[in-house]
């Protein structure tokens, strides 16, 4: 997109590498990682750090 | 024309059962179902319905409450009965409750104040102790019921069912994998400290209820094998508490609708022959009236298919072995609807109110049949 | 517990079916099915095998002489019988017959020979008049029993079925069709000289039998919408004999199995209204023990289907209304292999031998089902 | 508009199609999808993120806002995006934009206030006249759009769409059918004072959208054959605009997941030859990129199927004669998310803005394929 | 070889590749496709047509000898090309076979005669030894030329393939497993004296190819999950020579076409963490063009899943750990038909003759897709 | 069926359980067996001696 804000950077909790995320993303945000797809919470900006986000507990019902 | 006949070619499979079914001919159950609207409720009441001994009054659901239960389910236009609300609970033989994981446990003593059995087909008394519960689940709130309750599974605890009040009806994976590995734990072919057990299980979607979400749409859902529980199924608990085994258990999705098979695979410490195997499956199952051994043979259905045994309260059970020897692939296929829920419990009350085992179970299955 | 029912609540669904099955309770039909290796072959054995007043005492084929039954049907694994030669049939009470079109005309002699009653599922018997058979088929072979059979369909030939010896059952398309479109002829909505019918027909793929092709392998075949039929589909041939009207007639492959849909298009010459048709509809099926009209009303399942009908002996039938009323849009749904052929000649059977109408037909299907 | 990119990434299957190529190779439009989690959107962003003229720079989702692309589409698991808010629109060449049905009428404005070209996939700017907004949907917001709005099917179209700037994507029902009649129209065999024509149509899964609700749950919606619309469905208003005829429509759900295809029954008022009717189809489509007839023939394929267009912007049609040619059916194959709204748009853009029309469309299918 | 061609049609994607393009953007090689009216010889046929530098002179069939090439492969209805005798060969740079198991080994000769290059689709290279012939096939005829023979997955073997003259396509289902495990044993977590790893495959009916039997027609194939090869597969014989690993292999068929899809169940002798699964299946698969690592994450698609991957070469692999960490599921998932076979060879013959690795491989897949 | 003949009564070589064949088996017939389905070649009569049949090796073609 052509925003103005560059994106920013942070480390992917899993895998350690270092990922994108856009430029205004909040605290307490969700937000997938790139590298391995997982649902990631934003914990804090500046730097921007990130943790798994709790699995929502699928129940398949059987 | 011959007039000798009786007409005894369908249910009364034996004089036995015969005999059984004349001493109780007479007896009508009264019988409701909690979670009307839901996939194994609908299946209860289609097996309910068409049940000699049973006369359905009641059938719940909060989200269609005074509509036909036709309406829910096309094969049930020709029941006369409506949908009511479970806050209202009529006074009945038997409760049958279908409704997801948590309800029932809360609701237990309620039932008992209407019923004089209960028959539950989520979780809820599956497991023998609180303590699985709190490892497995999220706890329980009426743990004082575990023990009352009985496992459902005639195959495994037909001894335990005559005259039980709580029934709790199997998981529908754990079920087939219990039918294929029974066998070989008590031939001892399989024994809890030999090495890995591996059960690799595919499902069809009905498992998921009739809820759904976007995996379950149509165009999300069909023509996958998708892993859904990779690991940490909550039916290996269950599989551990009957078999005394503990597995390693994956899960796929994959296109059917109903249908669940396990593909056990087993590592003998002494290699078996296929002679003895099938003594061991013949003999296991030898007097179950709904399950049968299917390994090899001709023909295009030579092992178990889920689709062989769709609407019916069959299970089919077969093997292979690796060459040497040291691997037996175990299959096992049933109707996660019917053998691995509904029909299951419904058998269970017959052998609990001693009635004929296979009495609103006789329904043979189709062929040809596509993903049923 | 209440200890009043009699288990009434399955098939005797009226008190006169009641007393039409004691009568007839000890009436034994020995059987036999020629062609039992088909699909239809096959549905006809799993009928007979569980009706009360038949037994099933041979099935024959060529190719898999000797061997059991289950081998090619896994449903009747339970069923202790061997398929035998055709060129040596036992001495039976009625003889079915589902062989390839062609079959029955040149061994309809040999048949009455060992049976009393023969009832075939080809086309062979179904169309009153030689000539329809030169037009529409390669002529035929035996003339002289043309009017001597009886077309299957009850809900349009039971007055006559009484006592038939040789009973024709209809192609499944054609009943779906017939089983549409009736009502609105003998309502006089529909009359020869009206417009255009286009039938429209969407087909599962056993109609095709167990032999396929090329075009029937899982991988050419699924996923298909595909005109097989596009016009000049020998049904018309029998809906004009029957319906005494021409249509429009075209056949679509899907992807399902069993099934058969026939969506009609009616132009009326005077605009009718919703009312005129329920009624029309209501009243033409209101004692049909296996009809069902299925039009509008909420949840998933508001027009026929053929899902809601697999497995089964039932038929549904519907219809909308353009805005403007010009044009009437008629469903029809069935099970080809069951209402739509072994079933409708057991049906038919079962009135021609005064036995109760829905013996052996009771199965109400399956929900949910996916492509059965 | 950028003009930087280079890109020049497409097969030039012509000498012609080469030297448009060489002409736009420098040009690359910016374009951004709106609705970009819906099925449409998606398709969209997989042919522009294919394309070698178009770069995206924005998808949309209030749902996914911040999630990568790939999470929704695992196809496009390569593309470096992330959805973002409808709220917060990126300038762009051109916006597409795939929503329900009643959002872009209201955000049109300011769509142009960020693109120079809005291409619009749902109903809201395909018809003509405000007044059939109110006959057929619940009127129009901004009906003074609809005179600058180009339908954007090129095979009906082409001469208009160059330099339009309002370009409305057709309905995919509407587009299957139009295709497969209008040689008819064109060629005089068909006119609006003809008898009936009944469209008789089946669609697959997809053309629900990713919403789904009960009846779209894979349990329910496998292997159905159900009337979705049996009649008054709006696509009747498309085809009435835009072809002059008016038809009698009816659809069904079938089991598939991409695909719609018409089948078309039509009534000339002059009989029709085989040889006339291969002449006008031929010549119909004869400088068409995507359009091809199949129509009898050998082989598995004979007629049109939307399993063989599956994925593609191809469209088949092809036809077949009642014996005694008093009926004509057309049969009209396309895949609804391709050829039926997001390539069908891709290709009028393609048009609108002088590249060459098949650039990011070429994929040409897969065989076998299931239901895809 | 002929340097003539041009046809730089296909999308650079990075400098590196364009500029690769760049310097092979003249050569245009030749190619023939022995066995072109099978599926992975239609396959073939579609990718090579599409290929920038391929140009496809002969397609062979015995039965559909001077027939089109769109009468069995409906979307390549636009390929110029006709069937033509295998007996007579035409000269060309690459001649690609794709011929049941037996055919190529007899015919080795004669294809290097007409071919510089030769590419085999069946298993008549795959195996380095004659010895291994001789114990899971019926011996090898020409077995001088398994040392020449080089495998074709380059994610195995690219080192190897550089100007290799006759390489041997894997077996889809050892594909499959080889990719999902290789990135284990290459991190020393999977080791060959760890305990049992069990392979349980599920796979569509395109892998058994045109010819198609009994148990192949759609309606005894559909809805399945039935073991076609409970034990003996041969592709263990091929895992174990390129993973110098022994498996338990075990061989489903479910409803779908397209696509293979394993399940490995690992026990690694030492607890590993997700951490390091995930850098060894990263840093595996981080320079490869079609490998994707999938492996839990949010929406529906969170693991690897053949219907992701239909259509197009890519593979992808996920894992998941047992609480407790004894075990390590690994998913992997590829099209039978591409990364399987027809695709994989590609791919190895771009690297073999120095094009780039993508070309005539970039199509992606779609989204929604049912059952491919 | 009605023959006059009664079936025939043979040991199952897989199972060593007794199966009921029809009273017309023939050398070399190939019969499946009714406890476990394999096929099943009629070695020689009076007694009936069976032994399995050789499996046709099904070529999946992958
Ligand atoms: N599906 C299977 O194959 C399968 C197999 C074995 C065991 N089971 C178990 O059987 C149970 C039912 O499964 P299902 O697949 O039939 O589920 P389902 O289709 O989702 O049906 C659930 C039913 O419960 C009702 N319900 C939900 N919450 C309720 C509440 N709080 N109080 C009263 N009624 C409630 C629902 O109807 P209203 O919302 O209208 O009230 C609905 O009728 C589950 O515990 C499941 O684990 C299912
Ligand atoms: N399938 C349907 O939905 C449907 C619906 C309505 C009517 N029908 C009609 O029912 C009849 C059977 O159809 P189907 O679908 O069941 O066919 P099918 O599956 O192909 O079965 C045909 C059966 O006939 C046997 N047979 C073939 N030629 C024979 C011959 N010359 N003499 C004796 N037996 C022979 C075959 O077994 P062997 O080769 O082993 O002897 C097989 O058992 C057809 O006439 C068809 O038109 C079918
Ligand atoms: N499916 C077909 O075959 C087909 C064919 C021809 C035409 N069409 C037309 O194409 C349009 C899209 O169809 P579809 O099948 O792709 O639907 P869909 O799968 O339901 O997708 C709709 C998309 O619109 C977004 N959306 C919904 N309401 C919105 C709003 N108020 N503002 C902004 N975004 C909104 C949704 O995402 P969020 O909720 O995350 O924002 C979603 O991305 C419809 O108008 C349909 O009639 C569809
Ligand atoms: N299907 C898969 O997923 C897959 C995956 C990996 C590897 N493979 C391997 O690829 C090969 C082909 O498999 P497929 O599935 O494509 O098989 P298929 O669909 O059965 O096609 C086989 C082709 O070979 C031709 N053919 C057969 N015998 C021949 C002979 N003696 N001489 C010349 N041509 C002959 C056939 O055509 P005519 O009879 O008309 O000549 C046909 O075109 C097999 O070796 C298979 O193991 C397949
Ligand atoms: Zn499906
Ligand atoms: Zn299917």
């Amino acid at each position: 997109m052509t925003t103005d804000t560059d994106p920013v950077l942070a480390e992917d909790p899993i895998t350690g590498e270092e990922i994108e995320l856009p430029a205004d993303v909040e605290v307490g945000e969700i937000i997938d990682s790139p590298v391995t797809g997982t649902e990631l919470e934003v914990i804090s900006l500046d730097p921007v750090t990130l943790e798994e986000a709790p699995e929502l507990e699928e129940d398949w019902g059987e | 024309m011959s007039e000798t006949g009786s007409g005894a070619d369908v249910a009364a499979e034996t004089d036995a059962a015969a005999t059984a079914e004349a001493e109780t001919a007479a007896e009508t159950y009264t019988a409701s179902v909690v979670g009307g609207t839901g996939f194994t409720g609908g299946e209860l009441l289609r097996l309910l319905a068409g049940h000699p001994n049973f006369e359905v009054v009641q059938a719940t659901s909060r989200s269609a409450d005074n509509m036909t239960v036709g309406r829910s389910h096309p094969n049930l236009r020709d029941l006369d009965l409506r949908f009511s609300s479970p806050d209202d609970l009529a006074s009945v033989d038997v409760l049958f409750s279908a409704t997801p994981h948590g309800v029932s446990m809360g609701r237990v003593d309620e039932y008992f104040e209407v019923a004089d059995t209960v028959v539950d087909l989520s979780a809820d008394f599956r497991l023998p102790e609180a303590a699985m519960y709190d490892e497995w689940y999220d706890g329980h709130e009426s743990p004082e019921y575990l023990e009352r309750a009985e496992y459902a599974l005639p195959e495994l605890n037909r001894a335990n069912l005559p005259g039980a009040d709580l029934i709790a009806g199997g998981g529908c994976n754990a079920t087939a994998t219990i039918l294929g590995l029974k066998p070989l734990v008590d031939a001892g072919v399989l024994e809890p400290e030999n090495g890995e057990v591996v059960v690799d299980v595919k499902v069809g979607s009905s498992e998921g209820g009739a809820g759904g979400g976007a995996a379950s749409s149509h165009p999300e859902r069909s023509g996958v094998v998708r892993p859904y529980a990779p690991t940490g199924h909550r039916h290996e608990a269950e599989i551990e508490a009957y078999l005394g085994l503990s597995v390693s258990f994956t899960v796929h999705a994959v296109d059917m609708v109903r249908g669940a098979s396990a593909t056990c695979h087993v590592f003998p410490d002494e290699p078996v022959s296929k002679g003895d195997l099938w003594q061991g499956y013949r003999s296991a199952y030898a007097d179950e009236p709904f399950m049968r051994v299917v390994s090899g043979g001709g023909g295009v259905y030579r092992y178990p298919e889920p689709k062989s045994v769709a609407g019916t309260n069959h299970g089919e059970v077969g093997f292979e072995l690796d060459p040497g020897n040291r691997r037996v692939v175990v299959f096992s296929a049933i109707d996660n609807m019917t053998k691995g829920s509904a029909g299951q419990t419904v058998h269970a009350a017959n052998v609990a109110l001693g009635l004929p085992e296979t009495a609103g179970l006789e329904f043979g299955g189709l062929h040809p049949v596509g993903s049923p």
